[in-house]
């Protein structure tokens, strides 16, 4: 053992008798990158949550600066240097940027916070990982995508030694992603030692050195990445052969419009004129936050917007209500589950059920029987396993996003509407909605959909819009979507919108 | 010359009325009489307005608001107070600014006004362990209702009563409560010591809706109901005539605001008032009830049937020593 | 020049007030209108007095309900302090008297926080039990309402000249926000809005709770001494009618219900809303039946206008 | 955890029970059956504005117009009733419609102008007491409505008929909250009001039918309230605020909306009345009970109401 930064040794933890880990050891080493790779549920965010303090192992140990304890404080890991990127992310709604960025780690100045020092450093640590703006802005008014980043500044505040970032890359477009990527690597010549975790394989196989693989809460590899091919990988994390992640594409798309709106605005977006047919995928791509969310909520009803023309699913003019979205056969999935999609604290099956009580008009009682069938039959889909009734917030991360999706499936909705969906989803899982989205599109059902994830938009899209400062400023078809091509639109490189 | 009132106001007068809370129906009849009472003199050229303000229970508005009639410069301030002490200090500066202050029904225990309007809540608290205690020939197991712990009136009933009792040792409380003076919690309260308490001989009420509250508990458990005493609440004096039991009511009469109208533009007008005013203990006795229960009518059912009143009252009491 | 991070994040704070800000402001006005010798000495004096306890109890309200609690037992914490201080002060004196004041405020606060953050039982519970226990313990030390304030205090803080006043109210506030600009007061609103964050990001947050707990039960006691104060002697019950009032200054002023939303500067416009509206009533000539239905009206206007001037917060 | 939170209301009521087999050993008559009745009589009326507070909280809100609404309901009854209709059913119909229309006012402040709940429901408070200012006393006739006065006094089999109704309204209410799609439809936005938004349900809708339900349980309480004490009077409403939040949260009910059930809010309520009967029979002074009645409140609330631990 040369030096250790951070190491677990055989710890196990479990949820109210549920072993979520059982004998787990991990090694993190100065100017390593650790890849930490599992399915959704197999205990990743526990391991972290135990190597940072935030949970106490039941058993094993952890090693911490050449000491050894049975578990750690919050405090005592800060002090050991260890900082993590969580992916619920652990940021403070109501307080600004640059607060969230220092919370609990402030400089101060006679007692007092050292604003200026602080507003000094989170600049600098802002404009490192690609964020822009005022950083006056409360975290509850900027997009999923940036608040990863609020969150990712907020761990390089702490000056770590050790980097644990879960998922840090779920609502990163590639560009973010790229910066973020460079950034890893000059903390790794740096001698930092980082753990990371992340479904995108593409990443992890660029920039891992190391790799420790969890299934079911038990390690099946702890291996150099080199020479490792991805069909290894899903092999070691979910036990039999891979298929291709994206199905093989094939247009479904009909003649029929069932959206077409010209002079669209509503929050950042200005001015957009969109069409979509039935059968249709059409993606959405761009830096974060760029109005995309803004795009989507608004064709959904669930922010104010107006248009020149507009005529959705043959009714003209926009609609204004969610309800109202609903009864027309338009349904939207959300990029953050825990704030917008789920009803943390209640439990999976009543999730499932929500819009299903949205509809309901008569008031007759509920069915329990055929409420049990109808979440039974979307949990065997969706490969949601465990008790039912079990709240949503035990899910872990990429189950509860199945959960936020799986509850439109009995709605049969006409337009979808989706942001992320494959935010923190683990491959089996991806390759399983992206063959659901594939036969939603032959069904005739139209597609929107927003990813931050450009293989997505690259191998399921029939067009893809880039927006950029709220404007639509590309539109590219199938054939010439590519990782390049729209990176070059969302940076403005490209020239003004090719027909398509 | 009055205490307080200095000599240069001159009539028609402007009357502030600071009620510490207008909701309850006591206070409602209260703020009746003195507008009548206004209407009157201002027929009689003595009064300009009557400007009312409501404290909603707290004795800080009650400040407040004593404060705003005083920088409006009023000729007269009649209070009802929210608290005993609290009031002290606004009332002094009313005084001082040459304002007739005039206190009634919740007295406030500062001299430094014009005229306190006093029916001595020890004597009310005495009269009535008085009649109790002779009523059960000095022997007997009582409950005694208080009215809200903390408040001047209701711990001055109790400590009058006290005293008297204390020289009945026959006589022994089984058990006091403290309520708001509404019937509904006296008759929870009441309710629950029925239970506990088999042998009740008299219920010594010290006011307000209390002894209706009692009385219903012991027809709602059907228990002989016992002597009792009470105040003028209608629903009580219908009751007490219903149940036929041996009773005995005080009164705060309402028309103590519209008495404190007249003494204010009295003492304004020049005439001499004196600091302490007292009025007698009105009482209502067996002999006494049905010329209440006579008027009832003219009453709210949730109120209280008060005497008679006239300005040639008012004049009597004040022309008493 | 970029106005500093600071201003801004105030700034930010700030702007959803507006409107509220305006009523007040409209309020004043008129008073000053109808009544224009508040802006004489004494009459500012008054008023500041008529304002001061509600603007304490709100902003003991306020760091509650910042770190998600709330509670209904300012008002026998009021009367608590009133009790104490008009029991003591003529045995020990002035300064001893106000200390007991400030450490009884203190005990009780940060038993009830330590309740509620180690025992993890609700506050609006714990403090409705406490309000009993506390008004029980102060209706024991004085039965009936009596005792005395030393006239000097009262004329230093309830005379004619308001700057002691005002002087304690700029004080308190610059106190305030001197400790909201160290990681203590951000610790506040971060473990009020996001427990799991907070703790996550090394903040003690059980210690924050009690800490809010003390201090805001202080402030209570405190409004109980200047209530003493003001009306020269002590009343077991004189506190009762704050608790609602510092819930709806507090509301009023844009604190959230969930914890870290809203500002202390909110709270006490609200609290100064509240009373403000009194005296405008009163100098309108307004009877009774008229005033509840005023109150009732320009509150709800007051929080709605925002939305009825078309002005769209987010959800 | 869920095990132990569903248990919250099992807890209270096993709470409640040691209470009153205690106290019956204690004080013979406290145990007693027309005891037992009784105090389940008072809670009934606590129960009924429980069950729409109970609603209210769980959609997310709160509701601190209750007193004033009850209050309201006893004071209109006389002023709705002619002489035509003997029954009184028009009356308490009428009483009914009236305190459901305040609670949909309420929801209407809320939902729309987006007035926070406190806000709406005190400013809503204060004005009602102004209209009871000018109702009150005026052409008040003394309750002879056969209804109400049954429902307030009336004891077929030995069973209070407000208890009969209290259960009824029980039964209801629970059926509404947990087997309902309009229930969960209050769960839901109590628990996360944008998700439920954007999962399609109507919050206005929602929020208007739970202010509503509050109204009516409020002026049903109303009406009980009015039966048992023969007279409504100003103020006869004052103490069921307070109680009828503590009942909602000593029986697990989560301040913060979202989670609980009117099933904790039940036995919440019989135990507010029991602790008070008790402290009534104790012989101490009043400031000395304020602190007994505190103290067992804080007590029996560790036993039953610790909230579920952070991590
Ligand atoms: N607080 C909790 N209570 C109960 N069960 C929990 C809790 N947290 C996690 N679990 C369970 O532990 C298991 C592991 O969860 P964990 O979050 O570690 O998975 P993960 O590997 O991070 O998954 P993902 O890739 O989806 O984020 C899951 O089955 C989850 O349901
Ligand atoms: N507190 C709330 N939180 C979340 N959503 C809300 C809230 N209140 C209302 N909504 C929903 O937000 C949607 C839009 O609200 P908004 O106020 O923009 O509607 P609106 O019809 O434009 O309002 P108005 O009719 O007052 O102009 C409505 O469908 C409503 O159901
Ligand atoms: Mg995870
Ligand atoms: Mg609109």
């Amino acid at each position: 053992m040369t030096s250790v930064s951070l190491a677990a040794r055989d710890v196990s933890k479990a949820f109210f008798g549920n072993p979520v880990l059982r004998g787990v050891s991990i090694e993190l080493r100065p100017g390593r990158v650790h890849a930490l790779m599992g399915e959704n549920g197999a205990g990743k965010s526990t391991l972290i949550n135990i190597l940072s303090g935030s949970l106490s192992p039941d058993s094993g140990s952890l090693d911490v600066g050449g000491r050894t304890a049975s578990s750690l404080s919050p405090a005592e890991a800060r002090q050991a240097g260890i900082a993590v990127v969580h992916q619920e992310l652990s940021l403070v709604a109501h307080l600004s940027i640059a607060e969230n960025i220092g919370l609990g780690a402030y400089a101060s100045r006679g007692g007092r916070i050292d604003y200026s020092a602080l507003a000094v450093r989170a600049a600098e640590l802002c404009a490192l990982v690609g964020l822009s703006g005022d950083l006056s802005r409360p975290i509850r008014d900027l997009p999923l995508g940036e608040r990863q980043l609020v969150e990712i500044a907020k761990a390089l505040y702490r000056n770590p030694k050790v980097l644990i970032l879960d998922e840090p890359t779920s609502s990163l477009s590639a560009r973010e992603t790229e910066r973020l990527m460079a950034l890893l690597r000059r903390l790794k010549a740096n001698g930092v030692a980082l753990l990371y975790i992340s479904h995108r394989l593409g990443e992890v196989m660029d920039l891992c050195d190391h790799v420790t693989v969890l299934k079911d809460g038990v390690c099946t590899a702890d291996q150099p990445m080199a020479g490792m091919t991805p069909d290894e990988f899903v092999r070691l994390m979910v036990g039999r052969d891979a298929g291709d992640l994206f199905p093989a594409f094939e247009s479904a798309a009909r003649a029929e419009t069932v959206i077409d709106v010209a002079g669209l605005s509503a929050g950042m977006v200005q001015d957009a004129a969109l069409t979509l047919r039935r059968g249709e995928i059409l993606g959405l791509g761009g830096l974060v936050g760029q109005g995309q969310e803004d795009l989507l909520l608004a064709l959904y009803g669930a922010m104010p917007a107006r248009a020149r023309t507009a005529t959705m699913l043959g009714a003209a003019g926009l609609v204004h209500s969610v309800t109202a979205a609903n009864r027309r056969g338009i349904a939207y999935v959300p990029a953050d589950r825990k704030r917008e999609g789920l009803l943390l604290t209640h439990s999976i099956r009543f999730n499932m059920l929500l819009p299903d009580f949205g509809r309901a008009v008569s008031l007759a009682l509920r069915r329990t029987s055929t409420e049990r069938k109808l979440t039974d039959g979307l949990a065997r889909l969706l490969t949601v396993k465990g008790d039912l009734s079990r709240p949503v917030q035990a899910l872990s991360g990429g189950n509860q996003q199945k959960v936020a999706l799986a509850k439109w499936m009995p709605q049969n909705p006409k337009i979808l509407l989706l942001n992320d969906p494959t935010r923190g989803v683990d491959v089996q899982t991806k390759r399983e909605i992206y063959l659901m989205l594939r036969r939603f599109a032959q069904e005739g059902q139209a597609i929107i959909l927003l990813s931050s994830d450009t293989p997505e938009l690259v191998h399921l899209c029939d067009r893809v819009l880039v927006m950029r400062e709220g404007n639509l400023v590309a539109e590219l078809p199938h054939g010439q979507v590519t990782e390049e091509s729209i990176v070059a639109a969302a940076m403005g490189v490209s020239p003004a919108r090719e027909a398509a | 010359q009055s205490h307080c009132v200095t000599g240069t106001r001159k009539p028609p007068f402007s009357i502030g009325w600071a009620n510490i809370y207008s909701v309850p129906t006591w206070m409602k009849q209260t703020t009746d009489t003195i507008n009548s009472e206004a209407a009157e003199l201002k027929k009689q050229g003595l009064v300009s307005k009557l400007m009312i303000t409501d404290a909603q229970g707290s004795a800080n508005t009650q400040i407040q608001q004593i404060q705003s009639m005083i920088d409006a410069n009023m000729d007269a301030i009649l209070v009802d107070a929210g608290s005993a002490t609290a009031l002290d200090r606004v009332i002094s500066a009313a005084c001082a600014k040459g304002i007739a202050v005039i206190s009634f029904d919740s007295l406030v225990d500062s001299d430094d006004l014009t005229a306190k309007i006093i029916i001595d809540s020890k004597e009310w608290g005495r009269d009535a362990a008085t009649w109790m205690a002779k009523t059960l020939d000095g022997k007997g197991n009582i409950l005694v209702l208080n009215g809200p712990a903390g408040v001047s009136v209701s711990e001055d009933r109790r400590a009058g009563a006290m005293e008297v009792l204390k020289q009945y040792p026959g006589i022994k409380i089984l058990a006091e409560t403290n309520t708001p003076y509404n019937s509904a919690p006296a008759q929870e309260a009441v309710t629950n010591l029925l239970f506990s308490q088999p042998k009740i001989d008299g219920v010594l009420s010290l006011g307000g809706a209390l002894s209706a509250g009692a009385l219903l508990a012991f027809e709602r458990q059907g228990r002989a109901p016992v002597p009792m005493t009470g105040e003028n609440y209608r629903q009580f004096l219908e009751l007490w005539k219903k149940t036929g039991i041996k009773g005995w009511a005080a009164m705060q009469p309402n028309w103590l605001g519209a008495m404190a109208a007249y003494v204010a533009v009295q003492a304004l007008d020049g005439k001499p008032v004196p600091v302490h005013v007292n009025v007698p203990l009105p009482v209502i006795t067996d002999a006494t009830l049905p010329s209440y229960l006579a008027r009832a009518k003219d009453f709210p059912t949730d109120g209280y049937i008060y005497s008679p009143y006239s300005q040639a009252l008012f004049a009597s009491y004040l022309a008493q020593k | 020049m970029m106005p500093s991070l600071y201003w801004q994040i105030q700034w930010r704070r700030n702007r959803r007030l507006t409107p509220l800000y305006g009523v007040v402001l409209l309020l004043l006005v008129v008073y000053g209108w109808l009544f224009p010798g508040l802006f004489s000495r004494a009459g500012l004096a008054h008023f500041t007095q008529s304002w001061f306890p509600l603007a304490l109890v709100a902003m003991a309200q306020a760091i509650l309900m910042l770190t998600g609690g709330i509670s209904l037992a300012v008002g026998s914490l009021v009367s608590l302090g009133a009790v104490v201080a008009a029991t003591t002060m003529g045995a020990t004196g002035s300064l001893v008297s106000m200390l007991l004041v400030l450490a009884a405020g203190l005990a009780t606060g940060a038993a009830s926080g330590a309740i509620v953050a180690l025992l993890r039982l609700p506050a609006i519970i714990v403090t409705l039990a406490g309000s009993f226990i506390i008004g029980g313990l102060a209706l024991i030390i004085l039965p009936r309402p009596g005792g005395m304030i030393l006239p000097w205090l009262s004329a230093v803080l309830a005379g004619n000249n308001p700057t002691v006043l005002l002087g304690l109210l700029i004080l308190l506030v610059l106190g305030w926000k001197f400790y909201l600009a160290t990681p203590g007061g951000i610790a506040l609103y971060a473990a009020g809005e996001n427990p799991v964050a907070a703790y996550r990001s090394g903040i003690a947050v059980e210690a924050t709770v009690i800490a809010a707990f003390a201090i805001s039960g202080m402030l209570c006691t405190l409004a109980g001494l200047f209530v003493a104060a003001q009306t020269g002697s002590g009343d077991p019950v004189i506190g009762t009618t704050f608790t609602l009032n510092s819930i709806a200054a507090v509301v009023l002023g844009g604190v959230g219900f969930l914890g870290g939303e809203g500002t202390m500067r909110g709270a006490l416009a609200g609290s100064l809303l509240l009373t403000v509206m009194i005296n405008v009533m009163f100098f309108l000539g307004m009877p009774p039946v008229a005033q509840y239905i005023a109150q009732g009206i320009i509150i709800v206007v007051a929080v709605a206008l925002p939305h009825l001037l078309g002005r769209r917060l987010a959800p | 955890m869920k095990a132990l939170l569903r248990s919250r209301p099992l807890l209270t009521t096993l709470v409640v029970l040691v209470v009153w087999i205690v106290a019956g050993f204690a004080s013979p008559g406290f145990g007693s059956w027309p005891h037992l009745r009784y105090m389940l009589e008072l809670a009934s009326v606590i129960g009924l504005v429980g069950a729409g507070q109970t609603v209210v909280v769980i959609a997310g809100g709160i509701d601190l117009s209750v007193a004033a609404i009850v209050t309201l309901s006893t004071i209109a009854l006389p002023l709705l009733s002619w002489s035509f209709d003997t029954t009184g059913a028009i009356a308490v119909l009428g009483v009914l419609a009236l305190s459901t229309l305040v609670g949909l006012v309420n929801g209407i402040g809320i939902a729309w102008l987006r007035v926070h709940p406190m806000i709406m429901t005190l400013a809503m408070a204060t004005f009602l007491q102004g209209l009871l200012i000018l109702m009150a006393g005026g052409s008040a006739v003394t309750l002879d409505n056969p209804i109400v006065a049954w429902l307030g006094s009336a004891r077929p089999f030995g069973f209070s008929a407000c208890i009969m109704l209290w259960i009824v309204m029980s039964g209801l209410v629970l059926v509404l909250l947990h087997a309902t799609p309009l229930g969960a439809r209050f769960f839901a936005l109590g628990a996360n009001p944008l998700a439920a938004r954007l999962s399609g349900v109507n919050i206005r809708a929602t929020t208007l039918c739970a202010y509503g339900i509050s109204g009516l349980m409020c002026g049903l309480a109303g009406l009980l309230a009015l039966g048992m004490n023969g007279q409504g009077y100003v103020g006869i409403g004052d103490p069921y605020l307070l109680a009828s939040i503590a009942a909602v949260v000593l029986g697990g009910t989560s301040i913060l909306g979202g989670r609980g059930t009117y099933g904790g809010t039940l036995p919440g309520a019989v135990l507010l009345v029991t602790i008070t009967a008790l402290i009534t029979v104790v012989n101490a002074s009043p400031g000395l009970r304020d602190v007994l009645f505190g103290t067992l409140v804080l007590g029996l609330l560790l036993l039953s109401g610790r909230e579920a631990k952070r991590r």
